[in-house]
């Protein structure tokens, strides 16, 4: 299956659900252009038929008002149609949402403007209790303004969200600022992420392939770019990559608590500063965007809402990280939600903002 | 009823010059023109707006606005067509100027609080023009915790479509109580014009559906301005229940949009056709029905939405029943076209292009309806798609072919035929190029509202975009040809059309107080095609 | 139309060329579909409350606690008996009897402007700090967080645990973050004030709409053929009495 | 007009009288346990429901009124039973969500 697929017809089947969705559709939609060219082929057929001719001179119509028969027949006929089709419209809903026992559970949380996948995949370091898993998430790929890109050419280092083919897996999807929705065209499935509500929907992929995933409820300025790539394996090469994985998290547990250099710290936090969205609101080229720009601003006096002056350090940054609202630049709306990072994570970024020159 | 007016010789309501004239006017058909010019402009602003988007659409990547930009468009769009052009569009112009004349009546039941909705509907205008200095960019369903949260002028949108509904509410009381009491002696309800029945059947909606959303959006107002959690979960509110609000009143009121264009569609069609309107009790009761049956469907807006399941199959059901009714007045107008002598004129031509392009949005609303394919298709083109076949195919054409119908009624002249039926053509196709495309790109996965998408989709999206630009082309000059019709256009005759109905049978344009005498009626408008002699034995 | 004023010109509401029996008629049948969409505007407040009442049943309870039963039960009284002499000043001026239409009409005034000032101090209470229980703020994670951590929570001599919070402050409206900083310390507080505040714009609107009408009278413009605008006012009044009768065991009495 | 009718006011104050009787026994069901939370609101409502019924049939005149006045003035009942049942049936059964927060 090519990540391209001719945009006429419905996208790839590629789920155990998708054929009974589609079913359900192409009922549908071979009764409606039935139903289409047999009315609109007596719409047409009686307008050419009985349409004044030039020169014609007016005629005494038949003075028919109405035909009880005539309308108990149209109103019935299609009734049961439509029962029909409410019956499939049910079965496929009732496969959508019969969720499977034996699934594998992923968490996926939104946010202004990426997915963040969380997968069971852990591996835990038994004397601190520390525990980390495998997760990634996709980046906002909304072009700039006329760069000449297009979303295509940003989407090819995209995160892939894999799966194993023929496996149950359901999403519990979260939000953590407003709704959005997560829609993966090839499986057929959508569903809202509500904050404060965990939603859920599961598939069994039944193709292998990359498929794209959109964010489908209007979530802002770079809803658009809120989108990512499903790569779907070979169980074995599932396994694999996931293996690989949990080594690569198995050494990096080792690390965590050690003492960490500033150049390992910088990098990771210039990592995270757009995996983590930081850059939808702050600039690095002293430019305003929602909130202020970042560089040069550690050891600046910045002055806040209330009137207050404060230099800006380690504890600062940390706070206005993990608590944004406690306290606001003057000047600038209280907009930005509460980060969901980790400790070690907020100690990379603010290394990083840190190493930001003027 | 008829009390109390003045002798004088008779003039045209047209007479009296001066802006203020016309604002403080009471009369029904003043006020009418006064919607008509405000709406209409809120009609070519929003399709600016709309072309504006199809422009930056027709290329992938970002030619020449950034997203936000687009975002703001978007919503504009929405909700100057909504709140300002569609939901006042049919009712509030023609339902003003034409429904009193129909039925035999000197005024409204109330014409001083008519003046006064136009007012308010004023006074709403206004507040949303305020906050265009930094306009909202929610989408016009303003959706929590997203509108709750934007640093956009949210508020002063939202009071507006507050208000703007308010005047909505005023509006329908009018009409509901003028067709009770104010129908001149023999007009029956079954000789109402089915104009008339459309028209009373939207304003019941208006009346029921308005005040729920008018409270839901104070709510949001609320939020933003008091800091409540009414719609924020942290502080124990649930944004899936303004949406059920939201939708309580917004999905009955693409009724109030439509159940009047198919009024005139209703009047339209025998005229033109020459023969009776068949089925008319069936067109009639279908209108009430349809009003009454849209209140039981909001929640289909909400199947992936977190609804539950039960409820999402319940509310599928509902959902089809409102497509019987509908489908019933589709075949009467068929039936009514049967064996008549159709004479295409331009109202002729965009009605049976409604009906046409009605088909279309009706039978794409099953695929929406059946709950388990819409989780495919929600929130896609392919309900951008839908929405535009019946509102602009339904509504919008239906608007077109209503000013070109009692253009004469209103203004006196006759329009240049020639130039309106050829513009119709560059509506119609324009109008199929540009939507035809959207329905496959939704299927194919295209999510509605994106300033951007995947190179897979840009063929479609050029199509779309160069139908939009001829669909602008012929609207614009549609109008232009209506304007010149007012300073060139030949003097119009009381009836060019020979329709039967009351406002057809006074003066073009008619005086102050529409009759010299109140009517009384005998007989049903519909008795076409008939010589004179059967026409009085059918009485 | 007997009337002894009828050497002047009588009003009768026919200015518009309709003749008053039909205003009557159809003032009535307006202002019922206007009182519809009334009904509807609270029916939207009545179902959230109930949808937030069902999630949360304890906090509800706790935070009525705070309301005082006396003011409501005071508040509904006043209003029924507005409501009936409202009504009684609809049948005087029936029977042509104007100065009493008028005395009934300025009482019904003076409790509308009784119930407001009630309503006035029972604000001003809830503006200040009182002890909730904490049970009340469980659904707002985020504003019961914040308060633990500025050291307001604790735990009462009968063992519940309390927090002193302000249900509704103003110093909050318009400023800073809905989330830690909001201005109503519950669901139940923000339906509280949002549903009497509502309420409470009608009753204003109310007093005045019948303040208009007893100028009206007043200048004698009321007969027994021409009283429209009374029974209007009137229908409006009951509205607000209509409304009051639900808020009063809702919010009051739930505790 | 519809005045110089038979006067209604010995009704409305009997109709006053009752409905503070009812006021009373509102507040006193308000202290009386009748099994669970849900009974006792819904007992407060029908309380509340018979009062408002009073007020609308005799202070407001629905008694003495025609049939159309009558039609409209509970027009909006069914819309509003609609609304509040459908959102609470909703909101109370939704399946396979669950609160992220406490």
């Amino acid at each position: 299956m090519s990540d391209i697929y001719p945009a006429l017809v419905l996208p790839p089947s590629a789920s155990s659900s998708a054929p009974v969705v589609d079913f359900a559709f192409w009922l549908v939609m071979i009764i409606s252009i039935l139903a289409f060219l047999v009315v609109e082929g007596v719409l047409i057929y009686f307008v050419v038929r009985y349409r004044r001719r030039k020169n014609e001179a007016e005629r005494e119509t038949p003075h028919l008002t109405h035909n009880t028969t005539l309308e108990i027949i149209w109103t019935i006929v299609p009734s049961l149609i439509l029962l029909v089709l409410f019956y499939y419209g049910y079965v496929a809903i009732k496969e959508l949402r019969n969720f499977p026992q034996d699934s594998e559970v992923i968490r996926v949380v939104g946010q202004k403007w990426f997915w963040n996948f969380y997968y069971p995949y852990c591996v835990e370091d038994q004397a601190s209790g520390k525990k980390l898993c495998i997760s990634g998430n996709t980046e906002n790929i909304n072009p700039e303004k006329g760069s000449g890109q297009t979303q295509l050419a940003k989407q090819e280092n995209q995160f892939l969200f894999r799966i194993p083919k023929g496996r149950n897996i359901t999403l519990q999807i979260e939000s953590q600022d407003v709704i959005h929705s997560l829609y993966i065209p090839a499986f057929r499935v959508k569903q809202d992420a509500v904050p404060g509500l965990k939603t859920r929907l599961w598939f069994q992929a039944t193709e292998l392939g990359e498929f794209p995933i959109f964010c489908t409820e209007y979530c802002g300025k770079d809803h658009a770019g809120m989108a990512g790539k499903v790569l779907v394996m070979e169980p074995v090469a599932f396994e694999q990559w996931k293996e690989a994985e949990l080594a690569k998290l198995r050494e990096k547990l080792k690390t965590i608590g050690q003492v960490k250099d500033e150049a390992t710290l910088i990098a990771e936090g210039t990592r995270l500063f757009t995996a983590k969205g930081c850059n939808a609101c702050h600039g690095l080229q002293g430019n305003r965007l929602v909130g202020p720009p970042l560089n040069g601003i550690y050891g600046k006096q910045e002055e806040m809402q209330d009137g207050s002056k404060l230099t800006v350090d380690d504890a600062y940054l940390k706070e206005s990280i993990l608590k944004p609202m406690a306290k606001i630049v003057k000047g600038y709306p209280p907009a930005m939600p509460p980060q969901n990072v980790t400790e070690d994570e907020v100690e990379a970024l603010v290394a990083f903002l840190r190493s930001l020159k003027n | 009823m008829a009390h109390a007016v003045a002798e004088h010789a008779p003039v045209s309501y047209l007479e009296k010059k001066g802006i203020l004239s016309w604002l403080s006017s009471v009369d029904h058909k003043r006020i009418g023109i006064l919607y008509l010019i405000t709406t209409m402009s809120a009609f070519l602003v929003g399709g600016v707006f709309a072309l504006l988007m199809r422009a930056e659409l027709a290329r992938p990547g970002m030619q020449f606005m950034d997203p936000q930009t687009y975002n703001v468009l978007m919503t504009l769009h929405g909700s100057i067509m909504i709140f300002l052009f569609i939901v006042p569009g049919i009712v509030a112009t023609f339902g003003n100027f034409v429904l009193p004349i129909q039925i035999g009546a000197r005024d409204v039941a109330f014409p001083v609080l008519n003046r006064f909705s136009f007012q308010v509907y004023l006074a709403g205008l206004f507040i949303i023009a305020l906050g265009l200095a930094n306009p909202a960019d929610t989408g016009w369903t303003f959706y929590p915790p997203y509108s709750s949260t934007t640093d956009t002028n949210v508020i002063t949108l939202t009071l507006g479509a507050f208000v703007l509904g308010f005047s909505s509410i005023l509006t329908g009381i009018n009409f509901i109580v003028t067709v009770h009491k104010m129908r001149a002696p023999g007009m029956t309800w079954y000789r109402l014009p089915l104009f008339v029945w459309a028209i009373y059947s939207a304003s019941l909606i208006q009346v029921i559906a308005t005040p729920v959303v008018g409270i839901s959006l104070i709510l949001l107002v609320a939020e933003r301005v008091f800091g409540v959690g009414f719609f924020t979960p942290a502080l124990g509110g649930d944004p899936v229940l303004f949406q059920h609000f939201f939708w309580f009143y917004s999905h009955p009121v693409v009724y109030i949009m439509i159940l009047p264009a198919m009024g005139v569609v209703s009047e339209i069609l025998p005229v033109f056709s020459r023969k009776p309107i068949f089925g008319y009790k069936a067109i009639a009761w279908s209108s009430v029905a349809i009003a009454a049956v849209s209140f039981v469907v909001w929640a289909h807006h909400l199947f992936v939405s977190s609804l539950s399941t039960t409820a999402g199959i319940v509310f599928s059901f509902l959902t089809f029943t409102v497509a019987v009714p509908t489908a019933i007045k589709v075949f009467n107008w068929l039936a009514t076209l049967y064996k008549g002598q159709i004479e295409l004129k331009t109202p002729m031509l965009y009605s049976l292009a409604f009906i046409f392009l009605f088909i279309i949005g009706g039978l794409t609303g099953l695929p929406l309806a059946m709950i388990g394919v819409d989780v495919h298709l929600h929130d896609t083109y392919f309900v951008v798609g839908h929405f535009h076949y019946t509102i602009q195919g339904g509504t919008v054409l239906m608007m077109i072919a209503a000013l070109h119908y009692w253009w004469p009624k209103i203004t006196g002249r006759m329009y240049n035929e020639k130039v309106a039926a050829f513009m119709f053509w560059f509506v119609f196709i324009g109008f199929n190029l540009t939507f035809i495309p959207q329905f496959i790109l939704g299927i194919g996965g295209m999510p509605r509202r994106y300033a951007d998408y995947l190179p897979e989709f840009a063929p479609l999206h050029l199509i779309s975009s160069i139908g939009a630009y001829t669909l602008g082309i012929g609207y614009f000059v549609t109008i232009l040809n209506l304007l010149i019709s007012l300073k060139k256009g030949e003097k119009a005759p009381a009836n060019p059309w020979r329709a039967n109905t009351l406002e057809w049978q006074i003066e073009s344009p008619p005086t102050e107080h529409n009759f010299h005498e109140i009517p009384t009626i005998t007989s049903w408008p519909y008795d076409y095609g008939q010589k004179e002699e059967r026409k009085k034995e059918s009485l | 139309m007997s009337v002894a004023t009828a050497v002047k010109k009588l009003h009768d509401g026919s200015k518009w060329g309709n003749p008053p029996e039909l205003v009557y008629d159809m003032s009535r049948m307006g202002f019922w579909l206007f009182l519809a969409t009334e009904l509807l505007l609270f029916a939207v407040l009545f179902t959230a409350y109930a949808v937030y009442y069902f999630h949360d049943p304890a906090g509800f309870h706790a935070s009525a606690h705070e309301l005082s039963v006396g003011f409501g039960a005071a508040n509904t009284i006043i209003l029924l008996v507005s409501s009936f002499t409202v009504a009684w000043s609809i049948e005087a001026i029936k029977q042509g009897n104007i100065r009493l239409m008028n005395i009934l009409l300025a009482f019904t005034i003076g409790c509308g402007l009784v119930f407001l000032g009630n309503k006035y101090f029972e604000y001003s209470h809830k503006m200040h700090e009182v002890e909730l229980e904490a049970v009340a703020l469980a659904k707002s994670p985020a504003l019961l967080k914040d308060l633990k951590e500025q050291g307001k929570c604790f735990t009462n001599t009968a063992g519940q645990e309390v927090c002193r919070v302000i249900p509704f402050n103003v110093a909050n409206i318009g400023s800073g973050d809905p989330l830690t900083k909001p201005a109503f310390a519950s669901m139940f507080f923000f339906l509280y004030f949002f549903l009497t505040g509502v309420h409470g714009l009608h009753i204003v609107v109310g007093v005045a709409l019948l303040s208009w009408v007893l100028i009206k009278g007043l200048r004698g413009e009321f007969h027994p053929g021409w009283y429209t605008p009374v029974e209007v006012g009137g229908l409006y009044w009951h509205l607000v009495d209509l409304i009051w009768i639900y808020l009063f065991p809702l919010l009051y009495l739930v505790s | 007009m519809a005045g110089n009718g038979k006067s209604h006011v010995k009704e409305m104050a009997l109709t006053l009288a009752a409905l503070l009787i009812l006021t009373v026994i509102t507040v006193w069901a308000a202290h009386v346990n009748f099994g669970s939370l849900a009974i006792n609101i819904v007992i407060a409502v029908l309380i509340a429901t018979i009062k408002v019924s009073l007020v609308m049939l005799f202070f407001m005149h629905l008694r003495w009124e025609n049939k159309l006045v009558v039609a409209f003035a509970i027009l909006a009942i069914p819309f509003i039973i609609l609304a509040i049942g459908a959102i609470i049936w909703d909101t109370t059964i939704r399946v396979g969500v669950e609160k992220v927060f406490p």
